[in-house]
């Protein structure tokens, strides 16, 4: 039932609307709205009750496994999401003066400086409001590198095909055309295709290692050399930090420009589908064009820095200083975390992932990349199970909902057929993993025995599978009242 | 290690099923030259109970002004229950749903929203979110551009009196593409857009006319007469506002004759904390036969196999992660907390509480401007009706008045020469529902003695109140 | 899954405990204990999603209509439980001086003469934790009157056999005999049988009106004047109080001391079982014996008064001044209703249960007192149902949940047969109220044409019928690993 | 009328349903004598963000003192998962889970917690909670007196090491059953039971004997001893501790040569903030034959139909509800929401997290009263081994000092010649795992400067410190 359904003319929750209602004679009729809009007219308890059963209809990480790969579905720490809703916090004006905003910024600059440190870079920026704004930082970062140098001519940024899509879509709202790199059998860059598709019109070039494919790029170090020789500039694509945190930097790699996903790698929640953060950092050929604001310290006051202050900036991205409360939330992780609970978190995402991977493999699943060392993430291909048994990713991955777990990342890479994308996390026991073994050989006993319960699945949850051919041929994006 | 569940013996077992000797060997196509030594500089890492006491340290710091500031931030009282909800672990820790059937929860929530929103702005769809506002309105003017059949060009006219901020982010985002934003002045008597200005444009080819409602100052805009200027100039409208006015004032899709083509702004006033500046979250909604040029997530009511009803992501072919380089934005990750909270937000209050809520606004600022131009040398600075926010102009610099009243834990207001130094001595001050008459009162009181303090050239900081 | 069974030896929330381990050389070796207590060992994020799908099983009023009869499940307000819970009332220690606790005092100051004003009473004390505590409480200041009297032959306290099972277990915890007294046909109490009981040896009467049978007692003047003359004073039990707010006070009525549970009439939440909150009002007779401590104004500062201030007092009846937090949630409450809002829910919460009443007779439904008006909660007999069909109050309780609702209080009060005790509260909206009617209709369909879909019930939840006697034969209070 | 959803039209058709005109009519039955006019004094509602902003205040006005204060109720590190799980509306809106099974969250909760607590007394049963620890106390007494079949005393032997308000509350709830409280006095030297008074009753007919552990003033008692002297007249063994500490010490359930009977206390220390006093919780374990003599409910673990494992209440016939005037208590609500929070704090913290919280408290403890008895004029009042709480004499009254310090927000802990007139200037001091160095130096300085400034004579409030 929809919230819309509960609602009667007249109803209301009246604890929370103000009493009376003051006089709009100051406001000339014809700006005035002439009718009421159709919001839902229920009780208190009427709006409760519907959410909260609502909420109980959604898979969760604090209630399920969810190995959803590329997406760092780890625990989130509720101390986080508690002291970033300190009432003090919640109350702070964005534009309270710097009088009243030493504590706020203090955690503000402290992010900064822990983020340039695990990262290699020289400096970061904490505007970006999520990884795909992040990475339009960046690449317009590079842009007005190169502008600033008068180097008009680069009008290309380079992306392996495995690239996640928000690459190249970024890429292009800076105003790039995108080449496409392909990727040899064994997971890495082909050097020689780069090499080729290098030139004076060559801006940059947008990676993640680990790539999306699980594996570890293991000839970055050339592949950076390559670039730089070409003049172009390396984009670090920070969605898979998780796998390397305070074991590799990217600023050592040879990135020039990274983002880091903060709902990912430092656990903020990825609530539904948002909010996350996607600070930037740089080296010091691209500090001078970080989005605005950044936070400073003269040894006595933090304060920010605008345009004003950096005029070479690319300028702002949002209306204040970006997702403030999520930036809260990652501080209060990555102190809690410290030096060495950031290693763990690549040592331990890592040893789940490889342990999954192997014993998958046991059991008769073919990973992507058999000659590669899972990273924090690994691909297997039921392209084999989709052949023989007739039953596909898609099939296993809404019997796997059915079974009380979430469904890996499913056909994406897109190079890599019938694929799932598994990432565990290290805050999963290892009886979970062992768990989700379990329950892919079951499926696959049940595909080959009743291949109609896999084919059919899910069945155990609020609806069976959707029919989204419908839903995009005759959309209804919006409830209407019966006629 | 907090949150790793690993024992020593699971660590031997699982290190032994992959067949390593230790974890280091994982690693191992790592070359040895990018290992990262120890994370220098980063101390080791705090309980709960230790970071708990620094952050509530760190809350305390920064006191708990009384605030008169607006400018894109509103502080609106959020029913309990709406943050109670939004942080249950599972609307917190789910993700974008990708999967449908295992996600019913979030989907029919964003169902329900895109319903709301869209009533709100009497529009016919509208978006799962966008980032914030600022960005919204950037993604608005790449929309426009891209939607707008009959027009070839890349410029956009935007009001002065759109936030400055907003504009800046606007630039940010849509300078990389060639898109061109042409500037148009704002009376100087009313507040609002200067409609010969707007004439003035008339035949020339634009993509799209912004139309802020209402505009910085809190000035409403003549939004009839500007959405039919772009009606009958091929541009399409696009219209800025913020949602909670929408309650009482005329909502985008009445504009004009036709309605404005895209309506965006900032859901802030709907249930996000003012929290330093965010997560807030960016809607956007526009008419149905521009769904396809829409960035951002969208949600369909559909079927399942037996037929029961059901919601899933749809008309994904326009994102990123279908499209790639060819999608309507690179947007990803959205604001979907946010949205949760203003879903619930929005179905708390209903449209007789927001109506409530926004009529109460505007009587505190009118109670507010009253008493503040009732002292000495505080006059009005724009005839224009005003909603929400108001222009005051002082008779002296803002910057320094402001200095001393936030000694005294007032934050009084945003200065406005910081953006447009025309507006010297310009104030802009905004009191929502949650401002109190003693709140009224006590800002009237100390402002008049920061007044007189300044005048005499005291030095104010020095000066003590008895209050 | 128990959580132990989560448990691995050695495996930790790592960021919860204090870090090192200091040393206990001071304490002797006798002191210690010798080996840990088998507690579960789990991860964060282990304990979290179990309590959260734990969670997920239980019924609630957020989630499901929820009419059990005499425990006024209506609700709880949000803004209640978080007001109470801001960072400065859950960090107040109850030793905490004057000087540090006028906030709260004067929070608790106005509560009392909140509900002293709505129950017609001279003096409250929120001393006690739950109902049957103020009826402790109450009964024991009964006690104390009489014997500062010197009337020492009062032995017996009266209780209709109607009454809630606390009435009499209370008045024997204060050292009484009790003594039942009948009820007539039509609900009231038998006064001829009072008159009968009442003596010398009359302490005093234990009375709710409405009474647990869902009406209300007429001749309560007559029934103050008998019990008065003879000697004895009124208790009022204040579990019904919600049908009469603001209508009817029990001070008027000629009690002389009553007991409020604010988890019921003022929306306080029920927690699994509580905690709850029974402050006990009196009437200017029993002032002197209230337990402490007691809050005081004196027009400039609140304190509390113990013992020493209050020598009469019956005493202290916990180790501070009761379940504060749940006091600071009703008086949340109390405020944002007010006065016209506390009557209301006298109005709308009788207006629910006589609508529900008359609509399950239209239906075929027997109410207990069908010559009666319902008060805010009403009796059905389901002895017909289960005569003809089979099908008892039992089956019908257990079908409902599977309906999504949960069951009305049944077979109690014990005198009615087959007994639903149905209490919708004023917050449940008609749609709500005519759906339970549907499920009630369906069930006895069901009952006629599928009894074992009936009997058999539940079906949906997490677990089927559960064996009680099994239970109780064979006692497994708790866990223990598997040898 | 907050939280009522009925509109006009629907009170209209409800009142046609049932027949009357009004809802007045509904109250036909109440003598018209009786009915109540106006609430007078009672003020108009106040919207929710009305009394936010009240309560904010107020919670604002008490301050957020240091506070050494322990005497019963401890400032523990609570994580933050606790309260926002225990929170959730499954838990926090259901009640006694009388349906048992739409109620196996909260059942199979209490059998967690039954064995958690039973562990950590090392007992083999445990309830589902009582009021508190002092009300335990109480029933604890009751229980023992019907529990000891060879014993036809009412009397039971109570140290007066016991906290004071403890035995007010004993003494509150026994005395109407004429049940005789026996006080034992401690040591003066060591500060626990004197182990010659209570050899002293040998022979004597008890039913019962205390045990505190830690008692009052934080001493450790000889616990073994003073269980054998109970067992060995025929006493049952009543031991009231402290939950955390039995992280850490010797647990009821193995002291003396068989073990207490029953053993019982406050659950506060395992997740329950300070919260001016409460909800906390009481405890109370037991041996397996004692079971049906148990106060409070029970919840076991059965099969259902179809032979899966559940949960539900059981060894009802103990309770009211069911045996009514027989029942071994009177309870019927009790403090379900906080053995939530109890049994989250435990799986949480685990054995090791919670003796690892216990063994700070005592170094924090060790630490304070180093840096205090390192002070002038202050020294520990007793010898025998403490834990959680020291008793330190100082060198003036306590109560002006403990003012003193309040008026620069320290809470210096509990003036213990309230109670213990013989206890001249004794103050008892508590640090818990939440107090950190600088904390303990700002009292131990701040003390100094207060010792100094009364032995002065100087006016102590008037005295302004440069901190
Ligand atoms: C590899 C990769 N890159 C970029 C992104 C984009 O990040 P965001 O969703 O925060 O915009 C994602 C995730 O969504 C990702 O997985
Ligand atoms: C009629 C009646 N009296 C007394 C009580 C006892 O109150 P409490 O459960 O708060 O102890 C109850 C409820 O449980 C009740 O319904």
């Amino acid at each position: 039932m929809l919230i819309f359904q509960h609602s009667r003319p007249g109803r209301r929750a009246r604890a929370q609307a103000p009493k009376e209602k003051a006089g709009l004679d100051a406001i000339p009729e014809q700006f005035l709205r002439r009718s009421r809009p159709r919001l839902p007219e229920v009780s208190e308890l009427q709006a409760v009750r519907h959410y909260t059963r609502l909420s109980q209809k959604n898979f969760s990480i604090d209630t399920q496994f969810y190995p959803l790969g590329s997406c760092t579905m780890k625990y989130n720490p509720r101390g986080a999401n508690r002291l970033a809703m300190l009432p003090g916090f919640l109350a702070r004006h964005p534009l309270a003066p710097e009088s009243h905003s030493q504590g706020f910024l203090s955690a503000m600059h402290e992010l900064q400086e822990i983020l340039a440190k695990v990262t290699g870079m020289a400096a970061v920026s904490l505007a970006p409001m999520a990884g795909a704004q992040g990475e339009f930082a960046g690449v317009a970062m590079i842009r007005a590198y190169h502008q600033a140098r008068g180097d008009g001519g680069r009008t290309e940024i380079l992306v392996p095909d495995a690239a996640h899509g928000t690459n190249p879509a970024s890429a292009v709202m800076c105003g790039y055309r995108v080449r496409e790199i392909p990727t040899l059998a064994e997971g890495d860059v082909d050097l020689e295709a780069l090499r080729r598709a290098l030139g004076p019109q060559t801006a940059g070039i947008m990676l993640t290692n680990p790539s999306t494919l699980g594996v570890f790029e293991r000839h970055i170090a050339t592949i950076a050399e390559m670039v730089h020789e070409a003049g172009g500039l390396l984009y670090y694509d920070g969605a898979n930090l998780n796998a390397i945190l305070g074991r590799v930097r990217p600023g050592d790699m040879g990135f020039d420009v990274i983002h880091v996903n903060l709902h990912k790698t430092f656990s903020t929640p990825h609530g539904g589908g948002g909010p996350g953060a996607g600070p930037v950092g740089v080296g010091e050929r691209l500090a001078p064009y970080l989005p605005v604001p950044l936070v400073d310290f003269d040894g006595h006051d933090y304060r920010l820095l605008t345009e004003k202050e950096r005029p070479e900036s690319i300028g702002r991205l949002s209306a204040f200083a970006g997702n403030a409360g999520v930036l809260l939330r990652a501080y209060v992780y990555a102190k809690m975390l410290g030096a060495e609970g950031m290693r763990r978190v690549a040592d331990y995402s890592t040893l789940n992932a490889n342990y999954l991977m192997k014993r998958l493999r046991a059991a008769g699943f073919t990973p992507a990349y058999p000659s590669r060392r899972a990273t924090h993430e690994f691909i297997i291909t039921l392209k084999q199970e989709a052949k023989e048994l007739g039953v596909n990713a898609m099939d296993f991955a809404k019997r796997l909902l059915d079974l009380g777990m979430h469904a890996p990342t499913t056909y994406f890479p897109l190079l890599v057929p019938e694929c799932f994308l598994i990432e565990p996390t290290e805050t999963e026991a290892k009886e979970t993993l062992d768990a989700f073994v379990e329950a892919m050989v079951r499926i696959r006993e049940e595909a080959r025995e009743a291949p109609e319960k896999v084919k059919g699945a899910p069945w155990t949850l609020p609806v069976r599978r959707l029919d989204d051919v419908r839903a995009a041929r005759e959309p209804d994006l919006k409830w209407e009242p019966p006629a | 290690m907090p949150f790793i569940p690993h024992t020593e013996e699971e660590l031997r077992q699982m290190l032994e099923t992959i067949g390593v000797a230790a974890i280091d060997d994982l690693f191992d196509e790592i070359p040895a030259a990018l290992r990262a030594r120890s994370l220098e500089g980063i101390g080791p890492g705090l309980s709960e109970m230790e970071i708990s006491r620094l952050m509530q340290e760190k809350a305390r710091q920064d006191g708990q002004p009384l605030c008169f500031i607006g400018a894109g931030a509103y502080d609106h009282h959020v029913p309990a229950a709406v943050w109670e909800i939004a942080t249950r672990g599972e609307f917190y820790t789910a993700y974008t749903p990708y999967q449908a059937e295992a996600s019913q929860g979030t989907l029919q929530l964003l169902y329900e929203y895109q319903t709301m929103m869209a009533e709100l702005m009497a529009m016919e769809v509208s978006n799962a979110s966008l980032y914030d506002g600022a960005s919204a309105l950037a993604e608005a003017v790449l929309m426009a551009v891209r939607a707008n059949r009959g027009s070839k060009s890349k410029r956009v006219l935007i009001p002065r009196s759109v936030h400055p901020a907003y504009r800046a982010t606007v630039r940010t985002i849509v300078r990389n593409q060639g898109i061109e934003l042409e500037e148009l002045p704002y009376d100087a008597g009313s507040g609002h857009t200067d409609l010969e200005a707007l004439e003035g444009h008339a035949g020339e080819d634009f993509a799209a006319l912004i139309v802020p409602q209402p505009n910085f100052f809190g000035v409403l805009e003549p939004a009839d007469p500007m959405a039919e200027v772009a009606a009958a100039n091929g541009w399409l409208t696009i219209a800025l506002v913020n949602p909670l006015a929408m309650a009482l004032l005329k909502p985008p899709g009445e504009w004009g004759g036709a309605g404005a083509d895209i309506a965006c702004g900032d859901g802030q006033p709907l249930g996000a904390p003012l929290s330093s500046g965010g997560p807030y979250f960016g809607f956007l909604c526009t008419r149905q036969k521009l769904v396809r040029q829409m960035p951002g997530r969208l949600v369909g009511r559909t079927r399942d196999l037996e037929g029961r009803e059901g919601f899933t992501l749809t008309l994904q072919a326009r994102e990123q992660h279908i499209r790639r380089s060819k999608a309507t934005s690179n947007i990803c990750t959205n604001q979907g907390l946010m949205v949760t909270a203003a879903t619930l937000h929005m179905a708390l209050l209903g449209a007789e509480g927001l109506a409530r809520t926004a009529a109460a606004c505007h009587a505190n600022l009118g109670r507010l401007v009253e008493k503040l131009t009732a002292l000495e040398g505080i006059e009005p600075r724009f005839a224009g009706p005003a909603f929400h926010e108001s222009v005051l102009k002082l008779p002296m610099e803002v910057a320094g008045v402001l200095r001393t009243l936030a000694a005294h834990n007032i934050l009084g207001g945003y200065d406005l020469q910081r953006d447009y130094p025309e507006l010297e001595n310009c104030l802009l001050v905004c009191a929502t529902e949650s401002r109190t008459d003693e709140d009224l009162e006590k800002y009237a009181v100390n402002l008049e003695r920061v007044l007189a303090s300044r005048r005499q050239g005291a030095c104010a900081t020095m000066v003590r109140f008895d209050l």
